[in-house]
């Protein structure tokens, strides 16, 4: 690698720079319309040593192949290779095919941190598609922004984060929320929650989030709020509480291994979802974790997420077509895999919007980036490297899937430090 | 009458200069700087490897929450540094400018009080080394008074690194929570994050690397040194010999906490964020097998023992990921069956005698003389 | 007669391990430089009044008075200190070390971690244990490492390592077992010479042995005690015949 | 906080709270139970405890997948064979454990803590090899998913009721293999002197590895009945193993009684802590109070007082 990106550099160099500016306007505008007609040459499109060549270009996927995050992270790693082996499909980017390098995380935030490093440093990738958990993203965050990475991060999360080096494909936590909650009070009449959560910043953030919303902007009451440590399996003891409380609505955000135990005890102990009496809304609770804890322990809980597998639009169903004929019949797609098979697309919009693979013209040229193609509708990304998105509610079924019964109107603006929320 | 003490103190004193050559003039030779940081961030594991060699190898106490003090010791310097990253100007936009990120986000308003010290590197550097001593000796003073040892020593120690990370993760405000203390810049100003610092990071953890392997070696071949060997074996003669058990075991358990606090430290400064993910259960684990690999007896073997580990899961995980526990199991379970004394009674029972016959052809060969008995010592 | 009299008074001394009283109520003295002989069949108890008299049982009821200091409320180390060494029934040295690092070892010097650590290897201390080692037959052996040492070998090294702190009172739990018959010798030989200003009290089954050495000889039966006296006295009492002799 | 409910709302939750302990004093049981007998009788620490549970677990899976495809009249029932399955199979596999590798270990009981991990991360890889990284979801027949309502608050869940049944009926299934039958008392025999036991003409390895197997197969039963409340995974084992070493080292470690009462303890404290505080804090109390107890007593609450 390190070879090809000093290829043919030494003579031409003045040259280059000089043409560089004229060049890339020009591609920009080929990019916006004809994508991937023409090839241009590598000393314009990779002027920092990346490793692309004429032909190919390299990326990283930095995802848990093994340990406990292996669970949650395997279908975005799916997500991220489909995306680009139907990019290459359709002719690459800029012409250059993309080529994977995979790197294992291993549920361990250093290791994260590690593989990090070496994509940049000795891989030269042109972007990382990577990273699950908020611990590892703040792990890994600091070698992006000294190494002068891309990296497109996939999961909704707590926001409180805005690097020019990520580009958040989730939704960041007022986007997933707020939304959510205006509709169960407005629909449901729902007048008291109760707020659970996983012992992490994630939960924590979302649940200050929603509490403020619940109490100033929409005069609701909260009854309780609890957190359990992550991998905790007994939850007979809140479900009590919950059950002296009576709340309208349990607003849940447990993870992991944690969320089965919690679902299945909950059904157990009576609370039957589909009465709605009370309510379970879950913010983490996707298709994909619904496998682990089972269609008939969840059915008749409401999910509030940007995306849901049952989505009606061609898209989405060619999408879904897609994954399945790659990954098998049997699998099924999540808020998190739809957001990490974004990453590919806006990566390779934002390069031919650039007319390079340089990370600063990747970086400047993102905001106001669209798919029109994404299999949740259409994104467009913001100033601050979020996406505008729109947030769904849906329904557990007992067959695991959602039903969608809700959908903002507009795209929700993200806002990762929301003022009154803090 | 000499010893043959003296035999193996030279060996020692051999391996340990080829291990000083290796680490500071060969490894910065031939890997580039990236690499070179990566071993660096090995060789802090490693100063937990060699405190398990003395409490484990020597004194047969096996401690199975080593990451405990690991992880005190590198929150202790992530303190000191997040405080210093963490100036009102680089903290303007939130809602209490001047306290770490993570406590403004958990509604802290104010800086908690056990903060407050870490504004001082000389306390913080007294610290790193203090507090991972002081919870050893308290856990050391609970269970060896009791004479709670083996298997039951390695369980509580183990059921206690769990607690700890539950506490480090539950009370975020305080600590990071499961993120850890993060994006640590600068130590006194000096950025941290730069190659030429982490070359020069580098050296420093190998110099205090060795130092403290020179100091455990001058701790093996004391009298307390052969002390602890003889209660291994045979505690009870120790304690109806006149000495007073607990208090050595005491003594080699805070060392060994100290020395792992230290390495702790460089890994935070050298990787830029400390996690709890350091104090739990499976890197406290991992830790044993380091030095299980180089030699449960060998203090130098440790390294060697580290370095080949973690090469092999960098170098494996990066090839076949999935492979990479059942190499590592396989590890666990080959060292224990098969070779018992890791790299270190490889090198003594093959390369050793192949060395000996290649070199050091003339007198010294010292061949036993009727039969077995007069087998000359072996270094341990 | 006061207690004070004797090097060490055991008065009233009880163990129960859940219930079974291993030793029960048993009284018995030991004057200075005597040759204390503690037989009885297995069970008897005595193996636990030695551990119980070294700290390493501790008693349920009675005293263990050593030169008017009470013995049962020291730790191990500090009755170690106050001059009562211990040789257990099975040679218990460290096989790892030589027979020099192990006679070392019991050198009363840098008994504390700090002291251990200070501790060095001075002229004083070599000639001390090439003295016990020659008085332990040991004297061609210091270099070897302790496993590969004899079984009488061994038993003689333990001796060493207590004989080197130079204790008041010296335990011995069956020190010729195992022995040939030339070590029993050898051994009988070196209790006698190990005497000079101590007292032993040692446990043992070898009756020729035991008529050797005995200044007095102590019976035990089921922890208590079933006869007292010289060895003549202790042969001729019917008691004894019956329970241990007599078979 | 209890002030503005009426004194029938207040007893049901009691009521109810009071069975959640009991829920929860049984999964400890069943927990550690396995790992209990095999420390307690052979003094091996068995690491991969928690993916023997496993195993049972996906055995359980598996048995239930069959079962919903080939017989769904059977479907009621497929759990009970599910459970004796898990049982041979954790058993089985922990008996070839014993004979490739725990027998050669033990003279060092450290060493097998170290084997034994390395089996643990064996088997999670081969299982995530096997059934997938992600979580399964165990399809369990549709009566044991419910609740008994008693009373408008009070209903009782029928997956606790079936817990509670099959740790008791393990429990007394132990006690009278232990202290009943023939088996147990060559146990322990071997226990309390190997050579003696050897030498009467108890074959001491076939009783190893036979204690090692029922230690492993109780193990099994516990993942079984585990589908119930928690998730089945590649890495599930882990959620479980530091409450299950708390109750054994608490308990202290040798004797199956004090496995029982520092279960009861543990799981009367932590329920009770939950209700009144948040969840976190409350397991952070009681392990505290577990640590503060075990630095006064590490030898645990319950240890007969024996020679050394």
């Amino acid at each position: 690698m390190k070879t090809n990106d000093k290829g043919g550099a030494p003579r031409s160099m003045l040259r280059r720079k000089l043409m560089i500016g004229s060049a890339a306007l020009a591609l920009g505008l080929a990019a916006a319309g004809v994508g991937h007609a023409q090839t241009p040459p590598t000393g314009e499109v990779n002027t920092t040593g990346l490793a692309v060549t004429d032909d190919v270009v390299k990326v990283g996927i930095l995802h848990s192949i093994t340990g406990t995050m292996a669970i949650s992270e395997t279908g975005s790693v799916q997500a991220e290779k489909l995306a680009i082996k139907q990019i290459n499909d359709m002719g690459g980017v800029l012409g250059r095919k993309i080529e994977f390098i995979q790197e294992d995380g291993a549920s361990d935030w250093p290791t994260f941190a590690e593989k990090a490093k070496k994509l940049l440093v000795e891989d030269k990738v042109a972007a990382v598609f990577g990273c699950w958990t908020s611990a590892s993203r703040k792990a890994v965050l600091p070698v992006f922004e000294q190494y002068n990475g891309m990296l497109y991060y996939p999961t909704f999360y707590e926001g409180l984060e805005q690097s020019p080096n990520v580009i958040y494909t989730g939704q960041e936590a007022t986007q997933q929320i707020i939304a959510g909650l205006d509709w169960v009070a407005k629909e449901k009449g729902a007048k008291t929650f109760y707020l659970l959560g996983s012992d992490y910043i994630w939960p924590r953030t979302s649940n200050k989030i929603a509490r403020k919303h619940i109490e100033d902007h929409l005069g609701l009451k909260v009854v309780g709020e609890e957190y359990y440590p992550l991998g905790h399996t007994q939850f007979n003891s809140v479900i009590n509480k919950i059950k002296l409380k009576k709340p309208d609505v349990i607003y849940a955000i447990v993870v992991g291994g944690s969320n089965v135990a919690f679902y299945k005890q909950l059904k157990a102990a009576g609370i039957d979802m589909t009465k709605e009496k009370p309510l379970v809304m879950t913010i983490s609770v996707t298709e994909d974790e619904i496998r682990g804890i089972g269609g008939e322990n969840i059915e008749g809980a409401y999910a509030t997420m940007k995306y849901f597998q049952s989505l009606d639009n061609d898209n989405n169903k060619k999408f879904v077509a897609a994954f399945k004929n790659m990954w098998g019949e049997d699998m099924v797609i999540g808020d998190v895999t739809q957001a990490a098979y974004e990453g590919p697309w806006l990566w390779k919009a934002a390069v031919e919007k650039a007319g390079s693979f340089d990370i600063d013209k990747i970086k400047e040229a993102s905001p106001g980036i669209e798919l029109t193609t994404a299999p949740e509708g259409y994104v467009r990304i913001h100033e601050n490297h979020h996406l505008w998105s729109k947030t769904r509610v849906g329904h557990a079924k007992s067959d695991g899937q959602y039903e969608v019964v809700y959908e903002t109107k507009e795209l929700m603006e993200p806002d990762p430090f929301p003022e009154g929320y803090q | 009458m000499t010893p043959p003490f003296h035999a193996a103190r030279k060996t020692e004193l051999f391996g340990f200069l080829v291990l000083a050559a290796f680490v500071l003039l060969v490894l910065p030779g031939v890997v580039d700087p990236f690499r070179l940081n990566l071993v660096g961030k090995y060789l802090t594991y490693a100063f937990v490897a060699v405190g398990l060699v003395l409490c484990w190898g020597s004194a047969g106490i096996l401690s199975l929450g080593q990451g405990i003090f690991f992880g005190l010791g590198g929150y202790c310097m992530a303190m000191f540094l997040k405080l210093e990253a963490s100036t009102p100007e680089a903290t303007k936009i939130q809602s209490t400018p001047g306290i770490p990120d993570f406590m403004d986000w958990n509604q802290l308003t104010a800086l908690p009080a056990f903060w407050e010290p870490f504004h001082s590197l000389a306390f913080t550097i007294v610290a790193i080394v203090a507090v991972p001593a002081a919870l050893a000796f308290v856990i050391g003073f609970a269970m060896f008074t009791r004479r709670v040892g083996g298997v039951y020593f390695a369980i509580i120690t183990q059921a206690i690194a769990a607690i700890l990370t539950i506490l480090i993760i539950g009370q975020q405000g305080y600590t990071g929570g499961v993120n850890g203390i993060t994006d640590l810049r600068t130590l006194l100003g000096w950025d941290i994050r730069t190659d030429s610092a982490k070359t020069i990071l580098y050296f420093v953890n190998a110099f205090l690397l060795l130092g403290v392997i020179a100091l455990s070696i001058a701790v093996r071949s004391s009298k307390l040194g052969r002390i602890l060997v003889a209660l291994r074996d045979k505690e009870d003669r120790v304690r109806f010999s006149g000495y007073d058990v607990a208090a050595f075991k005491i003594f080699v358990f805070c060392f060994a906490a100290a020395i792992s606090g230290i390495g702790g430290a460089m890994f935070t400064l050298q990787v830029g964020f400390m996690s709890p993910s350091f104090v739990g259960i499976v890197p406290s684990i991992e830790m044993v097998i380091f030095c299980a690999v180089g030699g449960r007896n060998s203090l130098i073997g440790a390294v060697y023992g580290t370095l080949l580990v973690n090469w092999g899961k960098t170098t494996f995980s990066e090839s076949f990921p999935e492979l990479w526990l059942f190499a590592m199991g396989g590890l666990f379970i080959a060292v224990v069956m098969a070779f018992p004394n890791g790299l270190a009674g490889i090198y003594k029972s093959y390369v050793q005698p192949l060395f000996a016959r290649i070199v050091v052809r003339p007198a010294h060969r010292r061949r036993p003389v009727g039969g077995g008995k007069t087998t000359p010592a072996i270094a341990e | 007669m006061t207690n004070n009299d004797f090097l060490l008074s055991v008065e009233g001394l009880t163990v129960s391990f859940d219930g079974f009283k291993a030793v029960d109520d048993l009284s018995f003295y030991v004057d200075p430089e005597e040759i204390h002989v503690i037989i009885g069949p297995n069970g008897a108890g005595k193996t636990t009044a030695l551990d119980l008299i070294c700290g390493k049982t501790r008693a349920t009821a009675g005293s263990i008075r050593f030169r008017s200091r009470e013995l049962t409320e020291m730790k191990e180390h500090q009755i170690v200190h106050a001059g009562v060494g211990r040789k257990f029934q099975n040679p218990s040295i460290y096989e790892d070390l030589t027979v020099f690092e192990n006679l070392e070892i019991s050198y009363p010097k840098g008994r504390s971690v700090f002291g251990a650590l200070a501790f060095k290897r001075d002229a004083k201390v070599r000639e001390r244990v090439a003295e016990i080692a020659e008085m332990i037959f040991l004297a061609d052996h210091l270099s070897e490492r302790a496993e590969y040492l004899s079984h009488g070998q061994k038993q003689w090294l333990e001796i060493g390592m207590l004989l080197i702190q130079d204790p008041e009172l010296l335990m011995l739990d069956e020190p010729v077992a195992g022995m040939s018959v030339s070590e029993r010798v050898k051994t009988a030989e070196l209790l006698h010479r190990i005497i000079q200003g101590r007292s032993v009290i040692v446990i043992e089954h070898d009756m020729k042995f035991v008529e050797d050495i005995a200044h007095k000889v102590t019976v035990l039966h089921q922890g208590r005690v079933l006869s007292e006296g010289t060895m003549a006295h202790v042969k001729s009492d019917p008691r004894v015949v019956e329970v241990y002799l007599g078979h | 906080m209890f002030a503005d409910y009426s004194w029938s709302e207040l007893g049901s939750i009691f009521a109810m709270q009071g069975f959640a302990g009991l829920v929860l004093f049984s999964v400890f049981v069943l927990m550690a139970l396995g790992l209990a007998i095999i420390f307690g009788q052979m003094g091996v620490i068995n690491m991969a405890h928690g993916e023997f549970m496993i195993l049972g677990a996906y055995v359980t899976y598996m048995c239930s997948n069959f079962f919903q495809s080939a017989a769904p009249a059977l479907m009621p029932i497929s759990f009970f064979v599910a459970m004796v399955l898990a049982f041979f199979a954790s058993g089985a596999l922990g008996m070839l454990v014993e004979m490739g590798l725990i027998r050669f270990l033990y003279k060092r009981p450290l060493d097998t803590l170290l084997a034994t991990w390395g089996l643990s991360l064996i088997l999670q890889q081969a299982y995530r090899t096997i059934f997938g990284a992600r979580e399964v979801g165990v399809t369990l027949p549709e009566w044991m998913m419910g609740s008994l309502p008693l009373t408008d608050i009070i209903e009782i869940p029928i997956n606790g009721l079936i817990v509670m049944a099959i740790t008791l009926a393990i429990t007394v299934a132990v006690a009278v293999v232990m202290f009943r039958s023939r088996f147990g008392a060559k146990v322990r025999a071997v226990v309390q002197n190997r050579q003696m036991a050897g030498a009467v003409g108890i074959d001491t390895e076939k009783v190893d590895r036979l204690t090692f197997g029922l230690g492993c197969g109780i193990a099994g039963v516990a993942g079984s009945a585990f589908t119930m409340i928690g998730s089945t995974g590649p890495s599930s084992g882990q959620l479980y193993i530091v409450d299950t070493f708390l109750v054994v080292v608490f308990g202290g470690a040798t004797s199956l009684i004090g496995t029982v009462a520092s279960a009861f303890t543990i799981s009367q404290a932590q329920s009770t802590l939950e209700f009144f505080l948040s969840g976190s804090m409350a397991k952070v109390l009681t392990l505290l109070t577990v640590v503060g107890i075990l630095m006064l007593r590490p030898q645990g609450l319950f240890v007969l007082k024996v020679r050394r």
